[in-house]
């Protein structure tokens, strides 16, 4: 038994070949989005890519969880809302400075709910755009997991989790703003939220973030316990017997996929300036796991590029063809699913593949 | 208060049925295939259409001859949906979910252009106008044609041969197709009938509330949570978990409110699957997945 | 010999339906014994109760002196019971290399899977040896014959270094070659393993097995040599009669 | 092979389709500040034309439009002509926020008419005070707000809630429930009916509010009918008033013995809610399509004449109408479109509209406007049964209301 644990003894394998090519990409993209685009791009068109890379974020999250994992969550914007609405509780509170935030003055409540209070302080605020998904996400997942609730029931229940999510929230208009949702903030960590200038370091911020987390989710699937969560998407049980609890890594993936939710809807909120309950309900859950579809969920480059384009595609449309849009989200949506389940990165894998033997031919 | 709360004992029981109409033809399509269908709603929009067409030539009375229409519009659109896109899908159930939503979304703008975005008006007829104590006679209606389409869809299961056939399919599909069975003339049926009971719920829900383009997306959640209570492509399960949902709801609202009501469901329906994490009824299986 | 797994008045009853009716069976430590009987005697249904997928609805089973009852399967892995499916599965997107090496991990704790992997283990470099896959490690499973798929699975489970092997119809649907280097395969690794076979096939029996038990019904027909075996009267009529009919039913279909 | 070829390359077209969608950035430097410059104006109309909002806004833009047209054909403003570029919010409320960016960061433009829901304008008020950019907003709405950047051309609750009150109280109706989509509108309208009631000898029996979108009333009907009140006070929004009034009349509820007097009921959502199921009942509003003006025969007429016979007019379309008109009025004035003078300007300035005369409030920058109780009729329009007499004075924050007094703070 102790020799399972020996320590690696001789390369058995030739070495796998030094890969460069990815993490070129990599540093190329980087430099794009850090260097050319704040150049390029007007104040406007700079914000707009940081919202999207804010749902990249969320995106990659999904890559994770429904690529590398097999659960198909439906309900990514509730983790996407309590980062969101934790960051905003202390937006508000701040630019209160020790009043109450107004949507509570004319909701008629008069002393600031217990709930709020600790939101006041930043740090506690930052520990809970991470601490609250993930303790609601090992929560869920332990009872959900546990039980074996998958596939098609867990989908089902994630999306059920979001609509009831947006009832609540709504439901809660004292505590939450309702449907209006947390919005007009003033400060940001003692910048001004609209100047130019902290818009830009917000975008630089998310970009990085973005990076950062998009290599931890590439080590992870690299890991043997990337492996593994392959194995429990592809032979949940057949792991069972291998001695795992797949019900333990399925809850770990689901809760860094809701602490990357959580992230990005920290960071959403100061790039936009609004959080709210229509932000994260069913439509705009499902809408990014179509740009993870698109992208190609099989790859986490394929989530990040996936929620990018159709972020593009759909202020684009939405600008030039409001009409259409429904029409365009829908018949992508039906050409990807039927013509290249791979999406994108499918598709530019074929085609390089197509290449290289036509050039060796 | 006392007569408040036993009212709420009918009053549940007709939200179960609406729960039911609505969720009845997923149980098949769901069940029988694994096909988690999101256009499903869409259906149910295009049954409230067919209503509201048909007023023009049948009047009040058009719900009753809507009935048998409906299903029919609503089951070929489901049989198209099956064959041009559905069929390449099987097996990969989470996929046909997204493919599926893209199709509600195209459904529902093809709606808008042709009905236009508002509300349209679907007159109910006189004879259902009226009431028994808190049940009004198209409560009663409801009820009666969700009674009346799962004794059918009964009948149908054990007393045919397609029936029959198509519970083997939804057994066991590959020992199915050995022993004869053209699974795929089955699956065509099924997605038929499924998608055919959504129009006869569109119909129905013409009585009760509005009959417009996104009609079909205030009711796909908790059809879908009928069916995942229920277990998959079962008929009582549906039955019990409708029933037991409708209940539920009516006197989580009596005594909440409408927005707590549907967390406490949504709870319940967790807690449940706890102990139940198949649904109400299971099929039993062998297969390793 | 001591004994390594105990079974005492098992029964499981499937909506009306006695799968298993009271069966008692005892493995000792370092046996090869061989579990035959007919189609829905209960073979399979024995092994999944031993690993846990299904409940019995009374009766105990007792490893190694530990009570299963209440143990989920990964648990029972845990404390040293692996198995085989009739069906094999392996992960198709990973290679023959990184299946055997998650089997081998699974005692590692968690937070040092994080690591990526390098160089390959002891255990994986033996099992790979053992199986005769060693050329194959760097390809995907996916692309393996079903002979190939059922000896990686039994690799994956000498990596586990387990004390109770369960393989349920390892030589199922494999070519005469195929069956003769399973069968080596088998009888190396019942040299230091406690092993179970479910088989159907009679010639395999005949050349590998020593002690054997049948099913019939769900009760222990008879245990014995494999030759006390085939010499009852009762084995020939339920067990080789049903299995002439469905040689039969084969050569039709 | 051939097939995945195929595959890839219909996907690749997709794909560069998409990116063509990324580089093609709208033209974006001619227009030079506050849209004054060139041979036009430009000018933003904000509404929800897809997404479940649609329904209601797509119609107030048509009316917007229809006034841009009107003044172009007079002459323009300033002797230039409106240039009207129309944006979708999409139904989301941080859509508004982002395309309120676009149209003043990037299309100039010199004001923006737009919103729908009180969610899209607290979510668009923001970004017209950081701007300094000017809203026009047409709908009725839940008061206790007056931004300086923005006009409120529909009603706040001193013209709408409270004379709907005041007829019911006239009418003898002394115990009232209330019922409400949840969101900041009923809820407010709510306290503020509460505190009303209790100043004013009436009794509220129950208060109940339903998620949006919410389509089962059979459970609150039984609530309702359990309570006998004598009126319902009702703040549902969308497609809950149709569930609602079917529901309620098959429970047997008339507007004779319980009528449900509407806030967010107007010509249009009648057809969808069936007149059969809500004749006889009141609504508040401060237009309707019969009211007997000159200036509101020749709106419907135009009306219709533009966008067919069979559409009818509204409250919040007549709101949007006259926005326009009256930042044309205030533009005029001032002399520019330039924001800071045009706002200096517009105190003051009363014109005739088709719901009579309305004035704008220059401190608070909301609308004298008359409140109108009306009945639905057979035929789906409204009549009027009762008004204010004259305009009424905006009070968003209840100010001269004594009984309102802790509402504010």
């Amino acid at each position: 038994m102790t020799a399972v644990l020996e320590k690696p003894t001789r390369q058995l394998t030739p070495k796998e070949p030094r890969q460069w090519k990815g993490p070129a990409v990599f540093v190329a993209v980087a430099i794009i989005a850090l260097v050319v685009m704040p150049l390029v791009l007007e104040p406007f068109r700079l914000g707009l890519l940081a919202k999207y890379l804010c749902y990249a974020i969320v995106a990659l999250g999904i890559g994770l969880a429904w690529g590398q994992g097999g659960m198909l969550t439906l309900g990514q914007g509730v983790f996407f809302g309590l980062g969101g609405y934790a960051m905003g509780m202390y937006l508000k509170l701040n630019d209160a400075g020790g009043d109450l935030p107004d949507f509570m003055v004319w909701s008629g409540v008069e002393d600031l709910p217990a709930l709020w209070a600790p939101f006041g302080n930043p740090v506690f605020a930052l520990a809970m755009v991470v601490v609250v998904p993930l303790v609601v996400a090992v929560l869920l997942g332990t009872l959900v997991f546990r039980q074996r609730v998958r596939g098609a029931y867990f989908a089902i229940l994630t999306q059920a989790l979001a609509a009831a999510m947006v009832i609540l929230l709504v439901g809660q208009q004292g505590l939450t703003g309702g449907t209006n949702g947390l919005t007009n903030f003033f400060d940001f960590f003692g910048n001004d939220v609209a100047a130019e200038s902290t818009q830009r370091g917000l975008y630089l911020t998310v970009a990085i973030v973005l990076g950062v987390l998009y290599l931890a989710a590439w080590q992870l699937v690299r890991s043997r316990f990337g492996r593994l969560l392959l194995a429990v998407r592809d032979g949940e049980d057949r792991v069972r017997f291998l001695g795992y609890n797949p019900a333990t890594v399925k809850t770990i993936t689901f809760a860094i996929s809701a602490v990357m939710a959580g992230i990005a809807g920290a960071l959403f909120v100061p790039v936009v300036g609004i959080i709210s309950p229509a932000l994260l309900g069913v439509v705009p859950s499902l809408e990014l796991v179509v740009a993870v579809a698109v992208g190609g969920r099989f790859a986490l480059a394929g989530a990040v590029l996936g929620a990018v384009v159709m972020g593009y595609a759909k202020t684009y449309f939405s600008e030039e063809l409001p009409d259409a849009w429904l029409y365009l989200q829908g018949a992508l949506f039906i050409l990807v699913m039927t013509l290249a389940p791979k999406g994108i990165v499918g598709v530019a894998t074929a085609l390089r593949a197509r290449v290289r033997k036509e050039a060796s031919a | 208060m006392v007569e408040g709360f036993l009212n709420q004992l009918p009053i549940g029981l007709s939200i179960g049925a609406v729960l039911l109409l609505i969720a009845l033809g997923l149980t098949f399509t769901f069940g029988q295939m694994g096909v988690i269908n999101m256009a499903h709603g869409e259906f149910i929009m295009a049954g409230a259409y067919t209503a509201f067409l048909l007023q023009d030539f049948a009047g009040r009375s058009a719900v009753l001859v809507a009935l048998p229409v409906a299903f029919v519009v609503a089951g070929l659109m489901g049989l198209l949906l099956e064959r041009l896109a559905i069929r390449h899908f099987y097996g990969r159930p989470l996929d046909t979910l997204l493919l599926t939503w893209g199709v509600s979304l195209v459904l529902q703008q093809v709606a808008r252009d042709l009905f236009g975005a508002p509300n349209v008006q679907v007159l109910s007829p006189t004879w259902l106008q009226g009431a028994i104590g808190p049940m009004p006679y198209n409560r009663l209606f409801i009820l009666a044609l969700a009674v009346g389409s799962v004794v059918a869809i009964w009948l149908y299961m054990n007393r045919s041969a397609q029936g029959r056939r198509m519970q083997a399919v939804m057994q066991n599909r590959q020992l199915a197709a050995t022993s004869g069975i053209n699974t795929g003339r089955v699956d065509q049926r099924t997605f038929f009938i499924g998608s055919g009971l959504a129009g006869i719920a569109g119909v129905a829900l013409t009585l009760i509330g509005p009959v417009g383009p996104t009609l079909g997306t205030y009711y796909i959640v908790d059809a879908f949570l009928v069916v995942v209570a229920g277990g998959l492509g079962q008929l009582r399960g549906a039955v019990i978990a409708a029933a037991a949902l409708g209940l539920l709801n009516s006197y989580a609202e009596f005594w909440t409110n409408a927005s707590l009501a549907k967390v406490i469901v949504f709870a319940a329906i967790i807690a449940f699957l706890q102990f139940r994490p198949q649904g109400l009824f299971v099929l039993r299986s062998r297969a390793l997945t | 010999m001591t004994a390594l797994l105990e079974v005492r008045d098992l029964a499981v009853v499937f909506d009306g339906f006695r799968a298993i009716d009271g069966v008692d069976f005892t493995v000792d430590s370092g046996e090869l014994r061989f579990l035959i009987g007919p189609n829905g005697a209960g073979k399979t249904t024995l092994i999944d109760i031993i690993t846990g997928l299904t409940k019995p609805t009374t009766g105990t089973v007792v490893f190694d002196g530990n009570s299963l009852a209440g143990k989920r399967e990964h648990e029972r892995v845990r404390l040293g019971i692996g198995r085989t499916f009739q069906t094999s599965v392996v992960f198709e997107d990973l290679t023959v290399l990184e299946n055997l090496d998650l089997a081998a991990s699974f005692r590692r704790p968690l937070w040092s899977l994080l690591r990526r992997r390098k160089g390959v283990i002891a255990a994986v470099e033996q099992a790979l040896e053992t199986t005769g896959l060693a050329d194959l490690a760097p390809r995907k499973a996916g692309v393996l014959s079903h002979g190939q798929r059922q000896w990686l699975e039994i690799g994956m489970l000498i990596a586990q270094g387990p004390r109770l092997l369960l393989l349920d119809e390892p030589v199922a649907g494999m070519s005469s070659e195929e069956r003769a280097r399973t069968g080596e395969l088998l009888t190396s690794i019942a040299k230091d393993h406690t092993v179970i076979v479910i088989e159907h096939d009679m010639e395999f029996l005949r050349r590998y097995a020593s002690q054997v038990t049948v099913l019939h019904e769900g009760k222990v027909l008879i245990e014995g040599s494999v030759d006390e075996v085939r010499a009852d009267p009762r084995v020939q009529e339920v067990y080789l009669g049903r299995a002439r009919e469905e040689a039969a039913h084969d050569a039709v279909t | 092979m051939r097939n995945s070829t195929w595959r890839a390359g219909a996907v690749a077209a997709a794909l560069v389709t998409a990116i063509a969608a990324c580089g093609g950035d709208p033209a974006t430097t001619e227009g030079t500040a506050s849209g004054g410059g060139g041979d036009t104006i430009k000018v933003g109309l904000l509404h929800s034309l897809s997404g479940t909002m649609a329904i209601s806004e797509v119609t107030v833009r048509d009316a917007e439009l229809l006034a841009i047209e009107e003044i172009n054909k007079a002459g323009g403003v300033l002797g230039k002509q409106l240039e009207p570029v129309v944006e979708d919010g999409a139904s989301d409320w941080p859509t508004f926020a982002e395309k309120a960016n676009k149209l003043i960061a990037q299309d100039k433009v010199a004001t923006v008419f737009g919103g729908w829901t009180s969610a899209s304008r607290k979510a668009m008020l923001p970004v017209f005070e950081k701007r300094k950019a000017l809203l026009w907003y047409p709908v009725q709405y839940e008061g206790l707000e007056s931004s300086p950047y923005i006009f409120y051309t529909g009603a706040t609750t001193n013209q709408q809630i409270i004379p709907g009150l005041d007829y019911l109280k006239e009418q003898g109706k002394k115990k009232i429930f209330l019922v409400g989509s949840d969101y900041v509108f009923p809820r407010t309208a709510n306290k503020i009916i509460k505190a009303y009631a209790a100043a004013n000898g009436m009794e509220i029996l129950g208060e109940e509010y339903t998620p949006l979108g919410h389509t089962e009333y059979s459970t609150l009907t039984n609530k309702v009918v359990q309570a006998k009140p004598d009126a319902v006070f009702n703040t549902l929004n969308g497609d809950s008033n149709v569930a609602f009034f079917k529901q309620l009349k098959s429970a047997g509820v008339t507007a004779e013995s319980m009528p449900v007097l509407s806030v967010s009921v107007a010509e249009e959502e009648v057809t969808g809610i069936g007149v059969d199921n809500i004749v006889g009942h009141p609504v508040a509003w401060n237009y309707y399509q019969t009211t007997e003006t000159a200036a509101n025969t020749k709106f419907v007429e135009a009306f219709k004449a533009k966008y067919g016979a069979t559409k009818v007019t509204s409250d919040p379309m007549e709101a949007g109408y006259n926005a326009v008109y009256l930042w044309a009025e205030a533009a005029k004035k001032a002399g520019t479109v330039e924001v800071e003078a045009l706002k200096k300007a517009a105190g003051g300035i009363a014109l005739e509209r088709p719901e009579g005369l309305v004035t704008i409030d220059g401190e608070t920058q909301h609308m004298y406007k008359t409140a109108r109780i009306g009945i639905i009729q057979p035929d789906g329009l409204i009549k009027e049964v009762w008004n204010s007499g004259e305009p009424i004075k905006p009070d968003p924050y209840l100010k001269t209301y004594p009984w309102a007094g802790g509402l504010a703070s």
